[in-house]
């Protein structure tokens, strides 16, 4: 027993420390599958990672040919309105943008989920806890305009910001069915709206 | 329903004993529910006394607004080493518990 | 249970007898074992609050000091601390202004114990916190706003 | 009324911070205030109370053995309580497993009581032996308050361990795309107002991994390591880990190993 150890310990140091060998992978998946378990509406398969996942599961950002190809492709996915229209009610979307509910294995429906905006964005000029994992988006319709291309960019941003920065870590809330397309548009109306505390003081 | 016992911490400094205490409490409002969606019983100290040796030295009145599992510090004239502190709580199911702790 | 509840009466026999006397709707802050005030703790605002604690327009005071935070990063523990210079301090209370039940604590302090208690209290929302100190049998008060936050991802 | 004046003073502040001017006076301004808040709450962790019943469960004799764990071997030898956690996880040639503290007080309640683990692993957060397994970690980690973090990577199976928890700290799924890094691999950020320590570092590590067990002021209980990562991957949107399992396990030697040479602040005393 002692002996093998040792061995294994010697090709250890030889071989970097199990630098990313296929046996390591081959480890990993072993360990990850019988690490996990479905619980209410949190399936165990949502640990199986998809192609851009994977990609975007490294320490350092994949090429800049991987992040253009991830990119081309998400940007497909995006649907915008089909009645034109990209403007909800900015109060129903405040409150989307406050919620950080929905999608947890607690959660009783995969529907009616928050927004989580604050957990990662300043927005309102009132709310003064806010994160910082994504920029501020104090005054967004104010200093941006709202021009066409400014409205068309940052719905596409809502609904899949793969699309723009293969490896955000913004989820995709259009694509991934986190937030409905109702619920984008109040969103959109708190960024963009003069009356909203995003834009107002 | 068995209680925990309270940490009691009385250190004396220049004649003044400072008492700081955690008990061990739900301190359930009645305003809460739990899973299923049926509200939560309200449970909590109502009374508090502290004790030097035999003689009163605080008593609260607590309501559903102190803290699951109080902290509570106070300050007398007096006390010495080895003196004993002690502090009682009655909550609205009657329950009680009282512990001491010595000096420091 | 039982045995509990008999050790309640025996060691709390004085406290009940006091206790017909805050029945009666007079509190007396100095006694030494007041019996839980009912009335004071069923009232939703502070005017209530303070009339049920038998206190009328209480005088805003520089010599009682609240220590508490600006912001607490969670509504369910938010330190409290008051102290005052007043001369013979004999009742320390906190209310909370937007709490389903406004008052959260009151102290009765006998002689000898200094006029300081820390505590922590839950708040649902940002609100004023008022201390209500009474001082040789006059009553006075200080206030401080609290913002609760929303913290945590939320889920 | 000067905290009041303060406080005017603030909001002034706030007000003035518009989309112009920097939103950073503002952040810190915050920060401080909450800074302040978490000084305030410091001195009286109500940890200690669990902890305390947690030292008496230690000695209480239990499950179908009628055995208390004073003869649990936590790495240290039979019955070593001081200094161990601080040295978990670690390979353990008893079980030939890697075990954090959680899994190896498991060990200690099945071998020394003859208490099931499944009780533990299909059990529920603060019921039941999951609760003891709470009160229990609430005692052994405050035994290592103060210590430097170190654990043994001497054996290759902790070296594993530790390739394959930095592979699962990378690892993005689920409907958010998110991994621990996500909210972890950068410096200086924070969700809502909780600061977020970037695991990779040292520091970052060190501030994580040395301040959990913790008691949770939004719940009012006391949180195991095993709690906490299961919330991280609760809030990652993920499947749910199981207890114990070796992805919590090879997580926890990643951040361990990373923070070597930190300080234990257990049990830790969190929002």
């Amino acid at each position: 027993m002692k002996r093998i150890s040792i061995i294994v310990a010697a090709m250890a140091v030889s071989s970097g420390a199990f630098a990313a060998g296929e046996d390591l992978h081959a480890a990993f998946q072993t360990m990850m599958d019988n690490s996990f378990k479905t619980t209410g509406i949190a399936d165990k398969y949502r640990m199986k990672q998809l192609d851009f996942q994977r990609l975007c599961s490294v320490e350092k950002e994949p090429s800049k040919k991987v992040m253009e190809s991830i990119e081309a492709q998400q940007l497909k996915t995006i649907r915008y309105p089909a009645d034109g229209k990209y403007f909800g009610d900015w109060k129903k979307g405040e409150k989307i943008a406050i919620s950080g509910k929905g999608l947890t294995w607690t959660d009783k429906t995969r529907f009616d989920n928050g927004g989580g905006c604050y957990n990662c964005h300043q927005l309102s000029h009132k709310e003064i806890a806010y994160g910082t994992i994504g920029p501020s988006l104090q005054d967004y319709g104010k200093t941006r305009g709202k021009t066409d291309d400014v409205v068309k960019y940052t719905w596409g941003k809502i609904y899949n910001a793969k699309a723009f920065n293969a490896c955000s870590n913004m989820p995709r809330n259009g694509d991934a069915e986190i937030l409905t397309e109702e619920q984008m548009k109040h969103l959109m109306a708190f960024l963009f709206d003069p009356e909203s505390p995003v834009n107002k003081k | 329903m068995a209680t925990n016992p309270m940490k009691i911490r009385a250190a004396n400094n220049g004649g003044i004993t400072e008492v700081k205490a955690l008990i061990s409490h739900d301190m359930e409002t009645g305003q809460r529910k739990d899973a299923a969606g049926a509200a939560i019983p309200a449970w909590f100290i109502t009374e508090l006394t502290a004790k030097h040796n035999d003689k009163v030295v605080l008593s609260a009145e607590f309501g559903t607004s102190i803290s699951k599992n109080p902290f509570l510090a106070f300050k007398f004239k007096g006390g010495a080493k080895g003196d004993k502190v002690s502090i009682s709580w009655k909550d609205n199911k009657g329950e009680t518990r009282t512990d001491e702790a010595v000096i420091a | 249970m039982n045995n509990q509840r008999r050790s309640v009466l025996k060691s709390g026999s004085g406290a009940a007898f006091l206790g017909a006397l805050a029945a009666a709707g007079i509190v007396k802050p100095g006694m030494a074992l007041a019996d839980w005030n009912k009335a004071s703790f069923e009232t939703k605002n502070l005017a209530d609050t303070l009339k049920a604690l038998g206190v009328s327009s209480p005088a805003d005071s520089k010599d009682i000091q609240m220590t508490a935070p600006d912001i607490a990063e969670n509504g369910a523990v938010v330190p409290i601390g008051i102290a005052s210079t007043l001369p013979n301090v004999t009742m320390i209370a906190i209310m909370i202004e937007k709490n389903p039940s406004t008052l959260a604590a009151n102290f009765t302090l006998p002689a000898g114990t200094e006029p300081f208690v820390q505590t922590r209290v839950k708040m649902g929302q940002t609100s004023n916190v008022y201390a209500l100190v009474k001082s040789d049998g006059k009553f006075f008060t200080t206030s401080k706003e609290i913002k609760v936050t929303a913290g945590g991802c939320g889920g | 009324m000067r905290q009041k004046k303060l406080f005017l003073l603030l909001a002034a502040l706030v007000a003035g911070v518009g989309g112009l001017s920097s939103p950073v006076a503002l952040a810190d301004a915050s920060a401080d205030a909450i800074a302040r808040y978490r000084e305030m709450i410091a001195d009286g962790n109500p940890s200690e109370l669990v902890a305390a019943q947690g030292e008496e469960l230690w000695k209480t004799k239990r499950g179908p053995k009628n055995a208390s764990l004073e003869k649990c071997d936590l790495g240290l030898g039979p019955g070593v309580v001081k200094g161990a956690s601080a040295q978990l996880p670690r390979y353990f040639k008893d079980t030939g497993r890697v075990q954090d503290l959680e899994t190896r007080l498991m060990t200690c309640m099945e071998s020394l009581q003859g208490i099931d683990p499944k009780t533990i692993v299909d059990g529920k957060w603060h019921k039941g032996e999951r609760e003891t397994m709470a009160a229990l970690v609430a005692y052994i980690v405050t035994e290592s308050n103060g210590q430097k973090i170190n654990i043994d990577m001497s054996q290759p199976q902790m070296k594993k361990m530790f390739e394959l928890g930095k592979m699962a700290f990378y690892h993005r799924s689920g409907p958010m795309d998110f991994a621990c890094t996500t909210c972890h691999g950068e410096e200086g950020k924070r969700i809502r107002l909780q600061d977020l320590p970037d695991l990779r570092t040292q520091a970052g590590a060190a501030a994580g991994w040395g301040t959990w067990p913790a008691y949770r002021v939004s719940s009012g209980t006391f949180w195991t390591m095993q709690q906490r990562l299961n919330d991280c991957y609760r809030q990652q949107r993920t499947a749910e880990p199981i207890y114990g399992s070796d992805a919590t396990i090879a997580l926890s030697v990643y951040l361990a190993a990373t923070a070597k040479g930190g300080t234990v602040l257990t049990p830790g005393l969190k929002r």
